[in-house]
């Protein structure tokens, strides 16, 4: 297990900076929103919180197509599945590895891209304490995603068709702590509702993406 | 020695350390990569001499 | 540790390729599938590897004891090949990579990383990967493509070794591996096509 | 005929060799002026002169801030330059030092940034505002970023420098045509978002002989980074051109097993 | 040449809607954006006409790279790059499939995502002029990019990062012109430059594409 | 169309790997490339084929009269076999199909999805391909990897036919053919490292 992990982080990293790239795209979604709705300061500030979460679940979403896609194609699926390694195990690790390469980055660099979005200084903690919270359930969900497309050629656009709508709940209220935190009002029941989906997710989402996982690979 | 820098001393400092904090640290690891690789392609030359 | 196939249909893509098969693979032995394209080897080699379910039929003594091989190799590119051998060992909970670099001579392309490898050079890679699951029933779809005469050679050395120890080995090839092996050839069981009539059993 | 000879004893730089025998040579020197350079300049800066009498102590950021954004931008032209020479006549050494100089234009992109960004704090009440010139050095930043991904991503050296030369000549086109279209846009519905122009806050043409004081400590900072800009690219593209060196013995040796 | 194009819409269809994908994420970065920074109307007109234009353009990045990745993994651009057609062909003709089964959907389905946005009624036309100006660009700059990462394991978030900066000026000018169109603001410099910019990347990148294929493929 | 290769060198990723090449392939012959795995025969081929160019020495005649195939086929599996050959055949400006079906016995397939073929059927999918090119010189690398023997012999037939009407062939392969073709082993030509002391040289 310990083995898989390792080898995943690697392949992030050779690949060019799997990290790296996850956190360029989080970059430019963000500065691109100014160049889209305008400049104006107030007004950024208003979205900053909304916006900046909608960029780390698209980041996180892009990077996902690759999570299994690469190990389908060139056949270590197939092997990982013979191998003496429960596949949930095998998904969830996936799940971390991506969390690790993508979600963590993201939470940390997300302050500073709230500079460029004039978050108010009230909010930079709600912001990374709520993205801290959400994004493991965005990538055990997208690792759900991704095994459901993994064979399908082309899988990336499906997949972002399937795994949106399942992001909505941990958006709704990932984005609600964090625009609440940003004017000062009362954060526990977004917070609350967010670390539940988490929790709920990590528990259980793995057992159904290694079922279909294994349907899959049939 | 210390010049007066009144209520901007945190702006001015912090940007002074905070650049050439990033100077000193391009200088070094560009120093540090290239003692590294130089080192490495002598005891590729050298082996390599040995070797014919 | 023998594997035994009694009666065994298959399918691909819903279609039943392959009918009534039966066998014995005991250790020490390796068998050849041997038919035609398309027959269905392919699937019969993933059937028994339990990647996808059989028809009807048993199979008996695979669970957890088969390595296999497909038609791809499951190598990392920006890995080295060390990098890549030592994954699937420590996978499979085996320590030592050693012998199997050895028996493919991958001795002077340990630190290369497996993407700049010729195709044969990444499919020795691929079959050394054998040696480290440390598993007992070997089932190989087509291993020597694109190996040269001598490389052939190292393969039938190492299934050889493999059998020696006890293991087996179950082998779909088209050409001649030099192997002192039984052959199964899948031809005649091909599978009969359902009369048109019965409409319940199109959906198996 | 004096031209074409004088050419061609700058090509001869193109020689590898020839490169690090030369660049061994001349690199202390730059090193050791730089640092003087650098030392006189900043601690002039610093502790000699005067503060503005509207931005008080901070007009004393401008002596990293101004060199840091020339750098910045000019380390790009010069990769523009040396990535145009490696298509066109093909001078490995040309391309390498192009790669060498993209993190160092990074980083003075990044110190640009970081002093304007701290500047802006207590000049314009925000640590980030989208005025055009920001703007379009976040951009230029992107660019440099992308840049050195390719670099990075690709392991063949020839072909990674024939990618990156096209992504700088197309990436330049494109920075030019991001700041018209930066100028155009923040103009556009809001017109002058920070009320304290970067020119403002000089005081340049109104009161000269303050300028003056702040000038010339400027002016030494700025050739300090020059000639520390000369000094890491020289030296760096010498560490590209012994990675290479590397990279084909290391072949070589494979080629012979 | 036509074959080529019949080719690459056929398999866009085929594998699941190329169409119907693009679309379908656009449609869901738009209905997601109410969830991130809030329902109150005023704010979404405000924001409506530069969410679209960024949606269209995540869009279009997202469906990227396929644009020739899968050409080359099956070998195909080897065997093109050795057909009796010019790499500048190849590479016009795959902007043109892209932008006819993404860039195209898009403009068409534009104004049914304003009415979600409270898009205000002026804007309507003008969004759906700039985006049909504005999207050629970027399918072509696109290609650029995908041809530059085409050899690359995991390329597509390194794609990203090159294209999205250059996207910034098509961006720019084309929410620019949107949204002055959306106030009732004269319109002419940023479609003006807009249609430069297409003109001038149509005509002209495709050379530099087909250059770094060529040596991307060797 | 003779194609001519005189002194040739050749490098992958900026290694070279053969060097002083050199044949003549006249019409109506073929001739047979062979060497171990890694030395450089897909390289060889690629840059005959105009894919990537040659460190140095001469290639004449290879300008639009190459057919090439390699390790992957080019295939489409969400097409149909038809669709496939149709798409390839108005590339190359061809219009007829039925040929290339007929010759590798892909008539019963025809409306089938490429992705659903056996390993088999796809390679001999990818081999008609050549045919509806109308080229005159092939070059194939590794061309009967995953055919059964029935198969190997409509490649050998397609192949002698080709010769027959005036076409050549290049082939490498580690299996016998059963071609009657001149053998060009290139063992002998692999690249000589250059000397330690070639400082500049290392940049090729
Ligand atoms: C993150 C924010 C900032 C960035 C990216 C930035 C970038 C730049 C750039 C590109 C230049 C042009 C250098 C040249 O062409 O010579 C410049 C010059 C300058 N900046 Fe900034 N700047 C920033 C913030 C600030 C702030 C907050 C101030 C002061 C209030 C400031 C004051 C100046 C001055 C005085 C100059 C030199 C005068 C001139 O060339 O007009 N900058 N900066
Ligand atoms: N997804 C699918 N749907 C329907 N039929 C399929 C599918 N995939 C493969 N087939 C068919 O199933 C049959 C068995 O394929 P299989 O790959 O097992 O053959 P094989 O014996 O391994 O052949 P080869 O020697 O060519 O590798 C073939 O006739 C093939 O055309
Ligand atoms: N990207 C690369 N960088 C460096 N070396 C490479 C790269 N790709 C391949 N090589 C090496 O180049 C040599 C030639 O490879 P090539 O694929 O031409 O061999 P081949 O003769 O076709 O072998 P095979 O019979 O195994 O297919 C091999 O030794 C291989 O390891
Ligand atoms: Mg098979
Ligand atoms: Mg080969």
């Amino acid at each position: 297990m310990i083995a898989l992990l390792l080898r995943d982080l690697k392949l992030a990293f050779r690949a060019g900076g799997g990290f790296g790239l996850g956190l360029a795209f989080f970059l430019i979604v963000t500065v691109m929103v100014p160049f889209s709705v305008g400049p104006q300061s107030a007004l950024l500030s208003t979205i900053a919180p909304g916006v900046l979460w909608l960029g780390a679940l698209l980041a996180c979403l892009l990077s996902l197509d690759r999570l299994l896609a690469l190990d389908w194609e060139d056949g270590s699926l197939d092997l990982l599945a013979t191998a003496p390694l429960p596949l949930e195990a095998v998904v969830t690790i996936k799940a971390l590895a991506h969390w690790i390469t993508t979600g963590l980055p993201l939470v940390l660099a997300a302050p500073v891209l709230g500079v460029l979005l004039n978050l108010p200084v009230a909010g930079f903690s709600w912001l990374v304490v709520s993205l801290l919270v959400g994004t493991p359930a965005l990538s055990v969900i997208g690792t759900f995603g991704a095994a459901l497309t993994v064979g399908l050629k082309r899988g990336g656009l499906l997949l972002s068709l399937l795994v949106l709508p399942l992001y909505v709940p941990t958006l709704i209220f990932g984005a609600e702590a964090a625009r609440r935190g940003a004017v000062g009002m009362d954060t526990g029941t977004p917070m609350l509702m967010l670390a539940g989906i988490t929790a709920a997710t990590v528990a259980l989402l793995p057992f159904a993406s290694a079922a279909v996982l294994r349907v899959n690979l049939r | 020695m210390m010049p007066e820098l009144g209520k901007y001393a945190d702006t001015v400092l912090s940007a002074y350390v905070a650049s050439i904090a990033l100077l000193g640290l391009l200088v070094v690891v560009s120093l540090w990569r290239g003692r590294r690789v130089r080192a490495e392609m002598k005891e590729i030359e050298e082996r390599a001499a040995r070797n014919g | 540790m023998t594997l035994t196939v009694t009666d065994l249909s298959i399918a691909r893509g819903g279609i039943p390729v392959l009918q009534g098969l039966g066998f014995d693979l005991r250790p020490g032995t390796a068998l050849v599938v041997r038919g035609p394209n398309g027959i269905g080897k392919t699937t019969l080699l993933r059937t028994l590897a339990g990647l996808q379910p059989p028809l009807s039929g048993h199979i008996t003594g695979a669970e957890d004891t088969i390595a296999y091989a497909g038609h791809s190799d499951g190598i990392k590119p920006t890995l080295t090949v060390t990098e890549n051998l030592t994954f699937w060992a420590s996978v499979f909970g085996t320590a030592e990579i050693r012998p199997a670099l050895e028996a493919f001579e991958l001795n002077d392309l340990a630190t290369r990383h497996a993407g700049n490898l010729s195709a044969g050079q990444k499919r020795r890679l691929g079959l050394s990967r054998l040696l480290v699951t440390g598993r007992p029933i070997w089932v190989l779809d087509e291993p020597t493509v694109s190996l040269d005469v001598s490389a052939v050679a190292m393969f039938a050395t190492a299934v050889r070794a493999h059998l020696s120890q006890g293991g087996c080995a179950l082998i779909a090839t088209h050409i001649d591996l030099g192997l002192d092996a039984a052959v199964l050839d899948v031809g005649p069981f091909r599978a009969k096509p359902r009369p048109v009539t019965d409409f319940d059993g199109d959906f198996l | 005929m004096t031209f074409s000879t004088k050419a061609n004893a700058l090509w001869e730089y193109a020689n590898p060799k020839k490169f690090l025998a030369t660049t061994e040579r001349v690199l202390p020197f730059f090193w050791a002026s730089a640092a003087a350079c650098l030392a006189v300049g900043l601690i002039w800066g610093f502790f000699f002169t005067p503060d503005d009498y509207r931005q008080g102590a901070t007009v004393k950021i401008i002596y990293l801030h101004v060199p840091a954004a020339l750098l910045a931008i000019n380390a790009w032209f010069m990769m523009l330059l040396t990535s145009l020479i490696w298509l066109i006549r093909r001078h490995h050494v040309s391309a390498l030092a192009a790669r060498a100089a993209a993190p160092v234009g990074v980083v003075m992109t990044l110190i640009a940034l970081a002093t304007g960004a701290i500047w802006g704090q207590p000049m314009w009440g925000t640590w980030w505002a989208w005025d055009p010139r920001l703007t379009s050095f976040l951009i230029l930043f992107l660019f440099y970023l992308g840049y050195i991904a390719l670099w990075e991503a690709i392991e063949n050296p020839d072909t990674a420098a024939d990618l990156t030369s096209v992504l700088c000549l197309v990436g330049s086109v494109f920075a030019i045509l991001s700041r018209y279209a930066v100028n155009f846009w923040n103009q556009g519905l809001h017109q002058g978002a920070s009320v304290m122009r970067i020119e403002a806050v000089t005081g340049g043409d109104t009161q000269e002989k303050v300028s003056n004081v702040f000038f010339y400590p400027l002016l030494v900072c700025i050739v300090g980074f020059v000639l520390l800009f000369v000094a890491l690219v020289l030296y760096r593209t010498g560490t590209e051109i012994r990675a290479r060196r590397i990279r084909a013995l290391l072949a070589r040796e494979r080629v012979g097993a």
